[in-house]
Parts: structure tokens; sequence; C-alpha cells
């Protein structure tokens, strides 16, 4: 086949969007809803289960907030308090955080990339359905009085066998397995669709912002979640089994728990802190009608950020007998992180100083997130310092400290993004006036709640605490981080109201409301179950603002099965076809026969064999290839040197 | 954004490559690199284990017997040239000599873990008697689970090539060659470790 | 298509809710609750041999049956009592009787063991009447049930933070009970 | 020193030091929150302005403007990389102030953690078998630095007086060391701070901060035997104590009670707090403790006595007795 000449002529064919929908379409229905594996449906429902996960921790929140706000009070018993502080800290953390961050990064990485689904469908819609098993196992506990009460973190020996009798424990540590194995998914499928399937001429200094931070979030998770995996196996063992990791009489140590839990634990606070730079960064040029300040510095500190978190992890364990020299180590490498999300902060203000911003709700949020992320940033550096630290490790300073970071830097990027993209997923515009009622309850909610808490935690008061005694002094702060805590609860009543008129009588936007410049702003809204009719061509970093209103597109991929554009990993050239299986309930199915092995191996390691079992056959019938549809079974099509793409 | 101008034609190019150019090859890296860092941190978690006591392995535990493991390493190293010689002949689409070559690694890999069942019992301790024998029962079963899955994958993929054969299996037969070859190399560390780790360190 | 009948929906509810109620009462933490003493310690079976009619002794309702909780609570009064000292570090047994396998001398009932630890029995066991509380002795009473396997798998502790002497409760298997012909006194070659 | 109302103590923070470690620890946190006040104000002034301002030149990306921004964030993240060197580099030198003074012997103590309550053992190195064993009170000489040498019994706790110094964790397994020392007399609360299970909340401490003289004063009693029954209530009060559950768990140094379980009550008389810190020590909290611990800490693993009321006032007295 010659390449033949670019036809000027604008194509349009109707019939083409007829044969590809009828192939991507997913079935209609709830068998369609369990066999689809068009990522944007699956990284909706991602999105949505991390929601209504967000608010059930919320409503935990608010309940301790009760507790503490009197002293002495008798809302929550000891039992049920160290339930609802576990299952704040694990559900915000496991089952909100990472799971929302990895739903936008599935939703937006293949439009952005100008691709037509993610790399492997079926392993990320498998991966979904893992993730609600893990969410629905631990909710299941906690209702029937079974949920974890030894802390998100569990330390040993207090979550070991002999001080957390009962199922408690082991219900959290299969928890932690089911994410895990989410996580992990998601993040080969992303790393996969970067490197691989972007739009042919989209090398790699032309990849917006938000995709390089999802790119070192998969690399973070792929490293930091093996430590928590083989952490809470070894867990695990020692309840069920009697292995004696643990245990200091038979050689075990409890600080190898600690090291192995928080070589995880920092990388993940990062690993949902970066997605939330790459929001800001994505949309602040829609804001300030320019493109972001710094991109190669923006990309290198992302990149920077990424490896440094791996460094981190003793300043966790500063209280912990650890040698004076290793301690000091760390103290250099937490302060030193400030320096790459100082360059972010600084690039987005010289971006907002060099641009026309527009005071819409994505912008107002972006503001906020910089400013309480500041001051999070701050205290950081502060209990960097081993000294200061161990004055305030363990009290409600870190509370104060990791709020503001988490809040500034994760949750109010998430509702910046959640107003900038809510048009581009369902077509429909959030009100503006809601969104500020939103916006100034929450920021003035978080500030009430969380800015005592510092001197709350120089006071002495210890983290984790059901009550306090009357002479402590305590009780008046607290008061006022329980109204705090009203006032956040009331923001996100309205967040759903607006949620939920917007659905219904929202204003239409058409494909590019915002005026934005990145490529899934130039397919419509809600983009057809196929992202772009062909695929795009990208000659620059702003490709919407760059080609004027007529997009330069490849054709020629085929139409009666799901092919996508395979390219180069530095270049994007375009390198070769690969045929997705399609739509099919296997993933569910292989999903629950993973949960069937993890849950049963709670009660009786019989779980092992009966759930291998179940989930060989279950593959076997994933993998099986249906029919032979390609006649030319054996010999190799002639391959033909890609056509000339312009630079 | 509904005009579009064609500037070229991508229905030309092939659909069967090997290698990184392959979709395949980066889930089965992946997963590689995922399992490979669990089993380092296996390997940390030992050595960590292993300065929490004086003497090693701790008194009253005996030293594991070498002959079955080391015989199994033998046969997982001999299998290496074959893993080779199996995912050359796939990215020549020579389909005769790669159903030959998968149904030889099946064997060698069934062999490899009916051993590896066997050299449990060569590490003459119980998982629950102190924390040396948990951790090296946990590297033993970690890496058994993954010669588990790889000889299950290569049964499987065995199947295909005979009754649901296609040309773009053919990447598929080379990566599990290469995965292969990854679980006998990330175990000859582990090996040193468990077995030859009482006696040295 | 897959069609959720009444039927079916129905069952995963019960089931749900079956796993439900095992799960609340293992796990439930009672504090402030002093359970009754035994109300009647029934006659201790010294033989087969019945004068009169046979009596079917009635198992009273043991407070913490089933609770992990209380198990473990028992677990660490075993040790803090020293019963260990007598009874053996996991109910192996060295001057008391062991209590981890199936021959009980003075009845395996709840409430016969609830009457061996208040009124202590001949050979050495003291009596620890107005020495624990009453739900020590049934927290003991549970633990000295769990040593031979009595309650079911989940409920049972696992190991200790100590050295591993001897198989955990979890792992051993249930020892059905039988009461043991010797009379009390005579030495029991191991 | 009966004392009928609460227990004065100073207030429990880290903002009012009365120890040499949290006062070089304070004096520290003043350049921490000058720095970032100074700092946060700097970058939200400019994040203002930069909103505030309305922008002249039209081309955004124009060299001249790429060129100034450029200058602009390279000095601010110079400016950023100065502060935290100067932070390490005051840090590493407060980590150096912190080292145990040695023109003064110290005194050694032996910390040991226990589900919701401290064990204090002082140990007598003259004397091997003449320790001081009390629990959740610690008496401290004023201006002598004190070694807490510690260790958990089932989980990890940490010992931690604001006032006095920072925290150090306690571990089973592990033997941590740290030091504190009071520069003036008065009581110290005290809080564990390491999440260790049921009553975690109420695991508090007092630290008593007395000179030397009243220290050794203290020292001297404290190592003596529990005093004698004063009169035949007390009596009947040592009776119930003896006999009834109370010596299973609690010892009384020159009697039959020799439980390690439960805190030492030899000189229980003249602690000013009971339950671990969270109760003045009067004797109707006292009366209400014993009957029902678990309304006041639920989850304790002190069990409720069943005690007839003239069986309680009796052992009430004896008590109070045990100065």
């Amino acid at each position: 086949m010659t390449t033949a000449t670019p036809r000027v002529e604008t194509i349009l064919e109707p019939e083409l969007d007829v044969e590809l929908d009828r192939v991507w379409r997913s079935r209609p229905g709830f068998i369609g809803w369990l066999t689809t594996t068009d990522h944007k449906s699956i990284a909706k429902r991602y999105v949505a289960t991390a929601f209504i996960f967000f608010l059930l921790a919320g409503l935990e929140a608010a309940t301790m907030r009760a507790q503490l706000s009197r002293p002495e009070n008798g809302i929550l018993g000891p039992d049920t308090y160290n339930q609802f502080f576990t299952m704040h800290g694990t559900t915000m953390m496991f089952l909100f955080a990472v799971p929302v961050m990895i739903g936008v990064g599935l939703y937006l990485v293949p439009l952005m990339v100008g691709a037509r689904n993610v790399a492997f469908p079926r392993a990320n819609a498998m991966g979904y359905w893992v993730y609600l098993i893990g969410g629905v196992l631990i909710y299941g506990g906690f209702f029937v009085n079974s949920g974890p009460d030894a802390g998100w973190f569990a330390y040993v020996p207090l979550s070991g066998p002999a001080f957390s009798p009962g199922k408690r424990v082991d219900i959290w540590a299969q928890m932690i397995t089911f994410t895990e194995i989410a996580a992990l998914i998601a993040a080969v499928v992303q790393i996969t669709t970067i490197f691989k399937m972007r739009a042919p001429g989209m090398s790699l200094n032309r990849v917006p912002i938000m995709v390089w931070t999802t790119l070192v979030v998969a690399f973070m998770i792929m490293f930091a979640m093996p430590a928590v995996a083989t952490a809470s196996l070894f867990l695990a063992m020692d309840r069920l089994i009697s292995t004696h990791f643990f245990n200091p009489a038979e050689g075990g140590d409890a600080l190898l728990w600690q090291h192995l839990f928080w070589f995880f634990g920092h990388p993940e606070v990062y690993i949902m802190f970066l997605p939330g730079t790459g929001i800001i960064s994505s949309l602040l040029p829609a804001f300030t009608r320019r493109p972001v300040f710094g991109y190669p510095a923006l990309v290198l500190s992302v990149i920077a950020t990424g490896f440094i978190a791996f460094g981190l992890w003793v300043h966790h364990m500063f209280a912990t007998p650890l040698p004076q020299l290793g301690q000091s180590f760390f103290t250099a490498a937490s302060a030193l992180v400030a320096i790459p999300n100082g360059i972010q902060i600084f690039c987005w203000i010289a971006t907002i100083w060099s641009g026309r911003p527009i005071f819409r709700t994505p912008l107002l949020f972006t503001i906020g997130s910089i400013i309480i992320f500041v001051i999070g940033g701050m205290t950081g550096i502060m209990i960097a310092s081993v000294p200061f630290d161990s004055q305030v490790h363990d009290t409600y300073f870190i509370v104060a400290h990791f709020h503001y970071v988490i809040l500034g830097g994760v949750v109010f990027p998430l509702f910046a993004g959640f107003y900038y993209w809510w048009p581009k997923v369902t077509g429909r515009l959030l009100s503006e006036t809601a969104g500020k009622w939103n916006f100034w309850l929450m920021f003035i909610g978080v500030n009430t709640t969380f800015f005592p808490m510092h001197q709350l935690g120089m006071e002495g008061m210890p983290r984790r605490v059901y009550t306090y005694l009357e002479g402590t002094g305590w009780g008046d702060l607290n008061l006022v981080a329980s109204i705090g805590a009203v006032i956040i609860f009331s923001s996100v009543v309205v967040f759903l109201a607006n949620v939920a008129w917007s659905l219904r009588r929202g204003r239409v936007a058409g494909a590019n409301p915002w005026g934005a410049e990145s490529l899934e702003w130039a397919t419509s809204s809600p983009p057809q179950s196929y992202n772009f009719r062909n695929t795009p061509v990208v000659a620059g970093r702003a490709p919407v603002w760059e080609s004027g209103g007529e997009l330069p597109v490849m054709t020629g991929l085929a139409r009666d099965r799901q092919q996508v554009l395979l390219t180069t990993v530095l270049d994007a050239e375009p390198d070769s076809r690969h045929d997705h299986p399609g739509h099919t309930i296997w993933p569910f199915v292989v999903a629950v026969t993973i949960g069937i092995f993890f849950i049963v191996l709670i009660f009786t390691p019989w779980g092992m064999p009966i759930g291998t079992v179940l989930g060989f056959i279950a593959y076997a019938r994933y993998v099986w290839p249906k029919k032979r549809h390609d006649p030319s079974v054996i010999e190799l099509p002639r391959s033909v040197p890609p056509a000339e793409v312009p630079r | 954004m509904n005009r579009e101008r064609a500037v070229a034609d991508v229905s030309g190019l092939p659909t069967v490559v090997f290698g990184p150019r392959n979709l395949v090859w980066w889930g089965t890296t992946g997963f590689a690199v995922i399992e490979g860092f669990s089993l380092g941190l296996c390997a940390v978690t030992y050595v960590y284990l292993r300065k929490n006591y004086s003497v090693w392995p701790p008194e009253g535990t005996k030293m594991p017997s070498l002959l079955l493991p080391t015989i199994n390493m033998a046969i997982m190293l001999a299998s290496l040239p074959l893993a080779m010689w199996t995912k050359k002949r796939a990215e020549r689409l020579e389909l005769g000599a790669s159903r030959i070559g998968l149904i030889l690694s099946a064997i060698v890999g069934l062999v490899v873990f009916g051993l590896r069942i066997a050299e449990f019992t060569s590490l003459n301790t119980q998982w629950n008697s102190n924390a040396y024998s948990s951790i090296i029962w946990t590297i033993l079963g970690f890496h058994g689970t993954l010669i588990l899955i790889d000889v299950y994958d290569t049964i499987g993929i065995t199947l295909i090539s005979f009754l649901r054969m296609e040309s773009k299996w053919f990447p598929e037969i080379a990566d599990n060659a290469t995965y292969w070859m990854f679980t006998v190399l990330v175990w000859f560390p582990l090996y040193l470790l468990v077995y030859f780790g009482p006696r040295w360190l | 298509m897959i069609r959720f009948g009444k039927m079916s929906s129905l069952l995963v509810l019960t089931a749900l809710l079956s796993i439900a109620a095992t799960g609340c009462k293992r796990e439930e933490r009672r504090f402030r609750e002093v359970p009754p003493a035994a109300d009647q310690s029934t006659d201790i079976v010294q033989s087969d041999l019945q004068p009169g009619p046979s009596i079917v002794a009635t198992a009273t309702q043991h407070p913490y049956d089933q609770n992990a909780y209380a198990i473990s609570s028992g677990k660490r009064l075993y040790v803090q009592m020293n019963c260990a000292g007598c009874h053996g570090l996991a109910g192996g047994g060295s001057i008391g009787p062991p209590l981890m396998d199936d021959k009980w001398i003075y009845g395996s009932d709840p409430s016969n063991i609830f009457a061996s630890i208040v009124e202590g029995r001949p050979n050495g066991m003291p009596a620890w009447k107005g020495k624990l509380s009453n739900d020590q002795i049934w927290q003991l009473v549970a633990y000295v049930r769990d040593l031979s396997g009595l309650h079911r798998k989940d409920v049972r502790n696992s190991r200790g933070d100590n050295m591993a002497a001897v198989q955990d409760e979890q792992n051993r298997n249930r020892q059905t009970p039988r009461s043991s012909f010797e009379p009390p006194g005579s030495v029991t070659t191991p | 020193m009966m004392l009928l109302q609460a227990p004065r103590f100073t207030q429990q923070s880290m903002l009012d030091p009365a120890g040499t470690k949290a006062g070089s620890i304070h004096d520290f946190w003043h350049f921490l929150i000058i720095t970032s006040t100074v700092v946060t104000a700097i970058v939200f002034l400019t994040l203002f302005v930069a909103l505030a301002r309305r922008r002249r030149t039209a081309d955004p990306e124009a060299p001249g403007e790429q060129r100034s921004l450029t200058r602009w964030v390279g000095a601010s993240v110079a400016a950023t990389l100065v502060i935290i060197v100067t932070f390490l580099f005051l840090d590493f030198r407060l980590g150096r102030a912190l080292a145990i003074p040695t023109q003064r012997t110290p005194l050694r103590v032996n910390v040991i953690g226990h589900q919701w309550w401290w064990e204090f053992q002082y140990p007598d190195s003259a004397t091997p078998g003449n320790w001081i064993s009390t629990a959740n009170e610690l008496h401290i000489p004023v201006g002598r630095p004190v070694i807490l040498r510690m260790s958990a019994q089932d989980v990890i706790h940490s010992f931690w007086v604001p006032n006095l110094a920072g925290k150090k964790d306690l571990i089973p397994g592990h033997e941590t060391e740290t030091w504190i020392e009071a520069d003036s007399a008065g009581i110290y609360r005290g809080q564990c701070a390491e999440f260790c299970g049921l009553q975690h909340a109420k695991m508090a401490m007092l630290v008593i901060a007395e000179p030397e003289r009243q220290f050794e004063q203290w020292a001297l009693a404290a190592r003596g035997q529990a005093l004698a029954p004063a009169d035949s209530v007390a009596r009947a009060g040592q009776q119930v104590f003896l006999t009834g559950g109370c010596s299973v768990c609690h010892a009384i140094g020159g009697t039959m009670a020799g439980g390690t379980v439960g805190p030492n009550l030899t000189h229980f008389g003249s602690r000013l707090t009971i339950a671990a810190a969270s109760l003045p020590n009067t004797r109707g909290n006292l009366g209400g403790w014993i009957v029902d611990p678990q309304r006041v800490k639920p989850g304790s693993y002190m069990p409720p006595n069943a005690l007839e009321p003239d069986q309680l006032q009796a052992l009430l007295a004896y008590l109070e007795g045990l100065k």
C-alpha cells in the first residue's frame, strides 16, 4: 500500500462512527456493567466507589470529632473508638486516596495521549473488582463489630496474635492484599499505556504533566506496594499459622514491621500527592490562558519527588531506638524533599503571575490547595528535625500536619479536577455558585478544624485517644476542631447537591467548555466509546490550541474489531497495531475467585488450594481465545514502514 | 473539533511484533519486576532477622541439607538454554519447533515444581519453630508460587499453540520463555541465601 | 442474562446475616458486665455405673463461649495467676494434670470447670473463691476449654509472644473430652 | 502530704519548658515558627499579587517575560535551599546539645511499660536487694540528669513528658535509653504517646521534681517497708486486702501480698493520683475505682471487687495509711 498523498479535504464519514461504536460500545444494562472493559466506565466506577468510601470515612471522622468535642465524652467507648479511628485512617488511605487518583488517571491518560483504550483492558477491569471486594470485605467486617482496631499502621505486637484476638486484624491484612493487587495492576496498565500507546508525534517532551505524574506514580506503586504486601503477608502468617516474624521471644522484631510498613507508607502519601500536582499543572493553563510555566522544571521535580520519597521512611520512626547517624540522614532527606515541591509551587505562582487568571471554581480550589499545602509543607520541614519531632511525634501536631498536606495536596486538587473534568465526563457543567459555596465552606472548615490541632499537639495531646481528662485543658480547642468538622461536613453536602443538580439540569458543555489545550478536549463530551474517530497526531505540548480548528489524524485502524495503534517509546512513531479482545465477563469472575482465595484463607488454610484451583479455571476461560477469525494463521503479513509524519 | 485532516494511514503496520515493541512484553516484565522486588524484600528481611541472633541458624535448628535444592537449581539452570531456544524459534515463527520447545518447557516446569515441594523437607525445620524457619519457608513458598504460575502459563500456551494457534501467539511464547528465565535467574541468589546463608552469614 | 430472582437474593441475605451473627459474637468485648456464678455444678461422674435412672447433665450456658477476647484474657490470667506453674505453660501438665489432652477428671462441662476453679480440688488445686472475680473465672474456664480445642477454630487463641514451646491452640486438633477413670492421687505414668 | 483537691500540675505543654532538653528544643522552635511564618507570608503575598494584578503585555510567552520569571523562580528555589541548609545546621547542633551532661552523676531509673500503667524501679547499686518499685509517679531530683532504661512487657508504649524532654518508645525485645532533667521543682504530667490498646488514652504519669534533699527523704522512706496498720479498722482493712483478691495482683512490702501483676502499693497512701494518674487520690475516687474500675477505665485488667460496705471502708482506711 503506497503512502497516500495526505488528503487535504476534511474527512467526515458518519458511517465510521456507527461501525466503531458497534465494536467498542459495552453491552447495555447490568450485564454490560459486569463485562465492560472500556477504561472510561471502569475509571468512573473507581472514582464513584472511592468517593463513597470518602463519605463513609467522613462520617467516621464526624463521629470521632463528636466524641472528642468534650472531655470524658460518652458517645464512643474505647473499643468502638479504636475501630472508628482505624477505619477512618484505613479507608482514607487505602480505599479513597490511591484508588480515586488511579481512577482519575485511568480516565484521563488514554484521552490525553490520544489512545482508544488502556493497554490491558481486561486486567484493568479485574483490578477494579478486586479493589471493590477489598472495600466490601473490610466494611462488612466493620458493620459486624469486626472492624480493625489496631490503627491504620497496625504496629506489632499490638496487632499481633497475642494482643489482637479474633479476626479483626486478619480482615484488615487481607484488605491490604486486595487494594495492593488493584493498585499494582493499574500501575502496570498505566506504564504500558503511557509508553506504548501515545498519539504519533507525542514525544516524551510533549507529554502532558498529568500523564507524567501518573507515570511516576505508577513506578512508585510498583516499588512501594510490595513492601506493604510482604508486611501484611508476614502479619497474616504470624496470626494464622504462627510464624515468628514479629515475635521478639523467637528472634522476630517489632521494628521489622515498622520498617516494611513505612517503606511503603511514605511513598504512599506521595502516590496520593503527585497526581494532585498533576491535576493543578493540567488545569492552570485553561484558567490563566497560557501554557504552564517551566514544563521541564515541573517534570523533573515530579521525577525527583518520586525518587526521594523512597529515602524518607525512617522519619516516622524517630522515637524508636535507631542509631543517631541514620536519623540525621533521614532528617536531611526529609528536608530536601521540600525542594521539588517548592519548585512546583513557584512554577504555579509564576504561571498565575504571567497569565490572566479566570476566577472559576477549579482555580479557587487550586489557590486553596496551594495555600493549605504550603502551611502543611512548613510543618513538614519542622518535624524533619529529630529533636523537635521527639516532642511532637504521635501527637495532634502530626495530625494537623498530615491533614494540611493531604487536604492541600490531594483533596483540594481533586475537587478542582472534579469541577474541571466533570463537563468532559458527563457533558454538563457543575454550578459555579454552588462551587464557590463548596470551596469557601471547605476552606474555612479545614482551617477551623486542623489549625487548633497544632496547639493541641504541642500541649501534649497524643494521637488515637478516645477521650481526655478534664484537667488537661484541651477541651476548648477540641470543641473548635469539632465545629470545624461540621463545616467540612456541610461543604461536602453542598458538593453532593451540586453533583445531583448538575446531572439533570447542569448547563450543557460542548467539547471544550474551558477552552483548554490538551487532547481530551479534542473529542466530544462525554467522549464516544472509542474516544477518537481517528488517531490524532500531535505536534506540540498544546495540541488543541496549536491545531486551530482542524485536527491532524491518522486513519487506517480496523473497524470490525477493537484495534489500537502502538507507537515507539521515545518519539511515539507509529510502530504496530494490536487487537484488544473486547468486552468479557471473565475479569469479574477471576476477581471473585481471588476474593474467595483470600477471604477463605482468613478462616482456614484450605482457602489456598480451593482458591488456586478456582482461580486457574477462571483464568483459563479468561485467556482462552474464542474463535479463529484471522485466516492467515501462520505466515506473517508483510510489514509496511509507517507513513511519513509531519514534524 | 469535528474537522479532521488525514495525514497518514497506519493500516499497513504489522500486528505481530516481538520484545518491547509488543504490549504483552510490558505486562510480563512489569509483574516480573514486582515479584522480583517482593522477593528482594524477603531477602532483606532474612538478613534483618539474622542480626537478632548471635548464632545462625538459631540453636536447636539443623542446617538445611543441600542435595535436593542443588539438583533443583541445576535443572533450572539447565533449562535456560531450552528457554532461549524456544524464544528464538518463536521469534522466527517456526510453529513446529516452538511447540516442541513448549512441551519440553512444560515438562521441565512440572519437574521443578515437584522438586520444589520436596525441597521443603530439606529445610529441616518447621515454619513455626522460629523467625529463621519462618522466613526461609516464606521465601521458598513465595518463589514456589512463581514457578507454579509459570508452569500453568506454559501449559496454557502449549494447549493454545495446538488448538487455537494464530500468528499473534508467537510473541506470547517468547514472553513465556523470558518469564521462565526470570524465574530461574531470580532464584539463584535466593538459593545461595537460603541454603548457604546459614553456613556463611 | 442474569436475573436475580426473589429466592436467590433472599438466600444470599440470610447467608450474610448468619456470617454476621457468628462474627459479632466472636468479636464482642464486654467490659462492665459481671456474669453470675455457675448455677449448680453437676455431680462429678467417677464411672459409667449409675445408681437409679441415668441423669443427663444439663450443660450450663457459658457466658464467654466462642468469644475470642475472653479466651485471650483467660490466657493472660492463666500466666499471671501462675496456673502454668502446675499445669504447664500451654496446659501440658507437670505437678497438676495436663489440660490440653482429652482426659477430664472432674468433667469438661463449663460449670464443672468453674466449680474446680472456685472450690479447688484435692491434691493441691487451690480454691480461688474470693480471689478472682466471676468474669475472670469464666475467662479462665473459656481458656481451659480452648486448650483442648473445644472452641471453633476461628475463635481460638493463636500463638503468644513467647517461646514457641508447643503447637498453639488454633492449629491443634480438637480433643473430644472423655472422663478419665484414674481415681485421684494415683501416679499417672506419662 | 495529704492533698485534698486535685494535684496542681503545671499545664502540660512543650511551649512551657521546665527541663534542659525541652528548653533547648523550645528555643529551636522559635527559629522554626519565625522562619516558617516569614516564608509563608512571602509566598502568600506573591500569590495574591499574582492573582490581583491586571497583566498588560499580550503575549505571556514573550522571551523577556519568560527570562524574568525563570530568574525569579530560580532565586526562590535558591532561597529555599539556603533556609533548609540553615535548618539542617541548627538541627544537628541541637542534636549534639541534647547529649547527656557529664558533670553530675545521673540517677538511674528503670521504666517498664505495662498495658495501661507505668512501673518505675530505682535500682540501688549499693545493696542490690534494696530496690524501690513504684508506679505512675516518678520522683526525680531537680538539676540532676536521670537516665531512664526502658522496656515494655506487652506492646509498644512511649514515655513522654512534654515539659521536660522528647519522647522515646518502649519496644518489647528492645532496651531503649533516654535521659530527662528538671530545672525547676514541680509536678509535670505526661502521657503514653504510642497507641497501645483500649486504655491508651488514660495511661498517664506524673514526674514529681523535688529539690535534692526532699528527693533523698522520699527515697529513704520509699525504700522502707509498708507502715503497719495504725488502728483496728486499718488492721481489718489489711485482712481484707490479704485474704481477698487484692494480694493476688498487688504487692505491699513487708506483708504477705506479693502479686506482681498490678502496681506495687507499698507507699500507696503518699501518691497524688490513682489509676495511672487519671484520678486524684481521694477516698471517694479510690472507693469507686476499687469497686468498679471498668466504669473509670473500660477494658482495664483490674476486675470489679464486690466488697461489703464495712470491708470497703476498712480497706480504704488501710490503703490510705500506707504512707
